[in-house]
């Protein structure tokens, strides 16, 4: 396809959407280890595309379903950077008031219907999601977020064939980025492709796509959406791509073989981008005031994280019910 | 009123709430053109279309789930997990998403949905298919749990989990799906949380659940003849647990025996007697003690199935050998 | 293939274990009319040459994993009549002296590892059964056999995903009766062919036979147990059939469309098998004396069970443990 | 007696058994090459090779699911679930397979088999990386439950698991994982079922386990210098469950404590209070409490966390306030 069926303010949104993630993926980073934030943290560095090039193809009111790796679909769907830092450093300015944590992120008001930290359970989720939307006849596409790993599970299997079944309008999205937590996934899977070599098994049409490339995702993400809300079903998508930190905070990645990282590293998703943009004709001008722009946003968002008051402990008796409470006695 | 099955009462309950409410719809196995496996939706299809009452794969993950997305999107889903041992396949859905959502996200979405399923003993299909689960749902926040014993409660006990703002789940007893009842006639919607007393006595107070009320309401009259006067508490419901009606009737006699058919530890009996034990200690005359099935799965050939469940000459002997 | 590839000893345990299954499946149901048979009861009526050409195709030591339709499979093995009926009947003389009933026969003398009642669990059982023999080099294979409706599940996909990768020596063979219950298979399947079409998702080849053809059936289970047997993997085959009877004793089967019993019935696979025999030169006489011999062994056992008492009620507090008993205090 | 971590006296437990009997194997996820994600198992694939010590897929029916066969077919598999949570997907196999399969088939099918999984809080995980379930697992017939408090305890008690005959559900508590202690030099095998009473006070009974256990210490040394005199005793085991033990160090004091992280209801600590309650009812001075987490998913950030769970203040401020 040509590079400029994708218009000139599409194209800066997907540039912005990117840099608003890694910028704010690296502060998370250093939150870490100045020990801000506790726990876990599973960043997305080097997959900023996928997460960009699907939420700009989205429609405000589409339902984004992901994991634990699910910082950047949160913020590329608009949630606030402080609400989303807040949640990591378990702060009351955070989206869900620090009773989530990182691995759980939501921002219903944004459109994303949660984080899941249970491999593969936010697949029949969605699909779930996309039967209402099909009945209350709203035109709204769910669309589903996970990893290469999670395609060897039970779930991924139930969900993909119920929504095809049903003909559902929710959007698959593999992010095979070569690894389940440690393991490289060729090790542990039957096939090549976790996801695209068994759409077959669902009826589906093999796709992958460079996730590295936010046009072809967006273009994939535009083509899929209109599908599923056109009435033409479920898709599932398998993007390429690779995580150039560890799987989560513990994690050092030693166990990548010599030249991987560099490998991928020459693919990073923004430098590519970014050259794209200025062979095209954008100015290095404008996209440098983007990215201090989005700095100083990262940088504002850490400090009113950093300001922002503990959660009051009332809050562990909150919200188990929809009354707000948690009682289970009279 | 009329007179209706336990069965019946399942759907006269679903097809009361779809007709009030849109939003309610319906799915499980075998449950629309075939009306369900125990016979507890027939009629519903017809009534309601294949949009709104639907069939689906064997994929309890599935199944929970799309009612966990529907409901958190704008409706109200039915769904059935055809026997309660299958939470056994669906039970990250149940117990670590359903039952967290709301909580995790610190509000943000509601799931006003209900899980329907065939929960207990007594019809010989063994191990894996008759279990009593409640206690499984019962440990896990965040979760509403009712299991009736008639078809009065059946039919308003699920028009109010239909109408509930948070997840319930609905446990129906298979060996009560036979048994006939008078309900309401015209609406009927009923309350959660809250026990029945069933017989007022003074000597001893017997709490039950879903089969096990009849069981104990026997079992006080053949008490009542050896001259050991027995309150009847039906439970109806674990959670939100109606802890006041316990508490009082428990306090009235003295004396507290729970009749369950979970397996034996950390059943609800264990729950309840804790609950006793600790708020009610100074009330007690003597030791609470639990009628349970043993700690053992389920037989299958009729003698052993029965008896291994609490029977009726189990808690009369029960009673008779301790209330002393 | 041609007809004569299997021997005449061959022929006739195939028709004998087919027949064997026949008359003590139709005993079966003549003893829920009598109310003799409670609970459930799933029979094999019209499946008969998939569990007699699995098994007639295995070594002794071979495992064998079913679920509760699964009284042809236990037969097929050479559990004794008086046990399954006795077992269906509750009685002390059934396989596992009442305990399990008739979803749960098991006899592991004669490799008869389980049948098992919560759809797609012994999937992985049976994974793990043919991991032990790989490990200790014993050369036996695992047979998994479960229905249409079984691929649905989550257990199918990660049991059939984690044999792939293992290469593990078992055979995951799927009865297609068309039906999953009362539901007709295809109106909740993303896919024609349940099993066969989901095998490339799992590299493994497409594999479809005629379940009503014994010899047919027998050919491919000696291929994918010579296969397995030589370290060759995992085979998925998906057995085309049909059950004559209903899904389970409740079930009059209306679902089913006008005419389809009636086309199903003309390819009855025992007088096909009958017929094939009498084609070959085999003696009708042969053949109905080995009709009576078995009609007058399952008289003998449905005698033998009748007579048989029911279990002691001391069994009800044995076997929860390895110590025989059911203890969980001091 | 050398000093190890929580965490090395898994490896060494699970070398030990390996290198003692070749029919032990070890399958879980990232636990070969990475050494699991807790760093639990490093250096077993080293030691053992990749035929006995092996990464699998995510998939936790399959992980469990092929224990079970392999254990029935002559090997003795430990398979590790990576967080206690994961049960929800692998609760069919859990629950309905391996707990019911000998039973079922009355004794013909043994299945010696051990789930190793890390349990419980203190993580800043959120709520599906922090529960405690051992409460889920005791309340299925067929299991056996163990919860180690200390290094030498898990080293002890994991290779009693693995040469029980019975399946074993053994808790490992990720919040100890870093804590040290003297393990026994050379074999070290321990006996399931057994508790340990580490502190003999008079006036009041605390039970805890696992990460309990040291805040109940703590609780005992604090409360010794207020004049309450506390025995402390760890459980480690659920199932079997030493009641001789629970029974006489309650009857000595007359006041009994729990203290337990699972969610308040129908948690082990109900199924201690009960037995209690009913088989030394005449020697209690005063009513038993619980102290548990509240019947709350567990929140994420630090000082939730922190406070959800029972805190040696808890314990404390709640035997001060109720043992008078
Ligand atoms: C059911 C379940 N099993 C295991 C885990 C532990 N776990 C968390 S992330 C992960 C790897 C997931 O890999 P993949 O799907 O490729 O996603 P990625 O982390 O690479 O984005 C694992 C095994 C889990 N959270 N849930
Ligand atoms: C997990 C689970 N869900 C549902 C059921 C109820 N059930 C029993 S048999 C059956 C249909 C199975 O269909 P199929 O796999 O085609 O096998 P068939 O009965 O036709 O041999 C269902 C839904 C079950 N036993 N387990
Ligand atoms: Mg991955
Ligand atoms: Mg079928």
């Amino acid at each position: 396809m040509a590079s400029d069926d994708i218009d000139r303010s599409t194209r800066l949104a997907l540039y912005r959407s990117q840099i608003e993630i890694r910028l704010l993926e690296k502060r998370a980073y250093e939150l870490f280890l100045q020990n801000l934030i506790k726990g876990t943290s599973h960043l997305s560095l080097g997959q900023e595309a996928v997460a960009a090039g699907f939420a700009v193809a989205m429609r405000p009111d589409d339902y984004t379903y992901c994991t634990y790796r699910g910082h950047s679909h949160t913020l590329a769907r608009g949630a606030p950077m402080l609400g989303v830092l807040g949640e990591l450093m378990g702060r009351r300015c955070g989206l869900m008031g620090g009773k989530g944590g990182s691995m759980h992120l939501t921002s219903v008001a944004h459109g994303v219907m949660g984080s899941y930290a249970i491999v593969g359970a936010h697949l029949p989720v969605a699909a779930g999601a996309a039967w209402s939307a099909q009945l209350r006849g709203s035109g709204q596409v769910s669309l589903c977020f996970f990893g290469d790993g999670t395609c060897n599970i039970g779930a991924f299997h139930e969900a993909l064939n119920f929504a095809a079944v049903w003909k559902l309008p929710v959007i698959f999205v593999c992010e095979n980025n070569q690894y389940m937590e440690y393991t490289p996934i060729r090790s542990v899977t039957a096939v090549e492709h976790p996801a695209a070599d068994r759409a077959a098994a669902y009826g589906l049409e093999r796709i992958v796509v460079d996730g590295n490339d936010a046009d072809a995702v967006y273009r994939k993400a535009r083509e899929s959406i209109d599908k599923a809300r056109g009435g033409g079903g479920p898709s599932l998508i398998e993007a390429m791509t690779y995580r150039t930190s560890g799987h989560s905070r513990a994690d050092p990645a030693k166990y990548r073989p010599p030249g991987e990282l560099e490998e991928w590293t020459k693919r990073d998703p923004i430098a590519l981008y970014r050259a794209r943009l200025l062979e095209l004709g954008f100015e290095e001008s404008e996209l440098r005031a983007m990215d201090s722009a989005v700095q100083r946003a990262v940088d504002e968002a850490t400090e009113g994280a950093k300001a922002s008051p503990t959660p009051p402990l009332e809050v562990i008796d909150k919200d188990v019910w929809a009354d707000g409470g948690s009682s289970w006695r009279n | 009123m009329a007179e209706l099955t336990y069965r019946e009462a399942v759907a006269a309950g679903i097809a009361q709430e779809m007709e009030r409410d849109e939003r309610v719809v319906f799915l499980g196995e075998d449950v629309a053109a075939a009306g369900g496996v125990f016979k507890t939706t027939v009629g519903l299809l017809e009534k309601f279309g294949p949009c709104r009452v639907r069939d689906t794969p064997i994929s309890e993950q599935a199944i929970v789930g799309a009612a966990m997305g529907a409901a958190m999107t704008g409706l109200r889903p039915i769904a059935e997990i055809m026997f309660s041992d299958f939470f056994g396949v669906s039970w990250d859905m149940i117990a670590n998403e359903i039952a967290k959502a709301r909580y995790m996200c610190a509000g943000q979405l509601a799931l006003p949905l209900v899980i329907r399923t065939a929960n207990g003993s007594g019809s010989r299909f063994g191990a894996q298919h008759s279990q009593s689960v409640e206690n499984w749902v019962m440990a896990v926040p965040g979760l509403k749990v009712v299991a009736p014993s008639n078809p009065a409660d059946v039919k308003g006990l699920l028009a109010a989990a239909v109408r509930d703002p948070d997840p319930v789940i609905f446990f129906e007893h298979k060996g009560l799906y036979a048994t006939k009842g008078e309900v309401p006639d015209g609406e009927h919607v009923d309350r959660l949380g809250t026990a029945k007393v069933l017989r007022q006595g003074s000597d001893v107070t017997i709490v039950a659940l879903a089969a096990m009320v009849p069981r104990a309401l026997q079992a006080a009259q053949r008490l009542e003849k050896e001259g050991i006067s027995a309150t009847v508490v039906d439970l109806r419901s674990l959670v939100p647990l109606d802890t006041k009606t316990l508490l009082v009737e428990t306090k009235k006699t003295g004396r507290l025996y729970t009749v369950e058919e979970n397996p034996r530890l950390c059943g609800w009996g264990a729950e309840i007697a804790s609950i006793v034990a600790e708020e009610a200690f100074y009330d007690l005359d003597g030791p609470i003690v639990r009628i349970t099935t043993p700690h053992v799965p389920l037989p299958a050939a009729d003698e052993l199935e029965d008896n291994t469940v609490p029977t009726v000459e189990r808690i009369v002997e029960t009673v008779r050998r301790t209330a002393g």
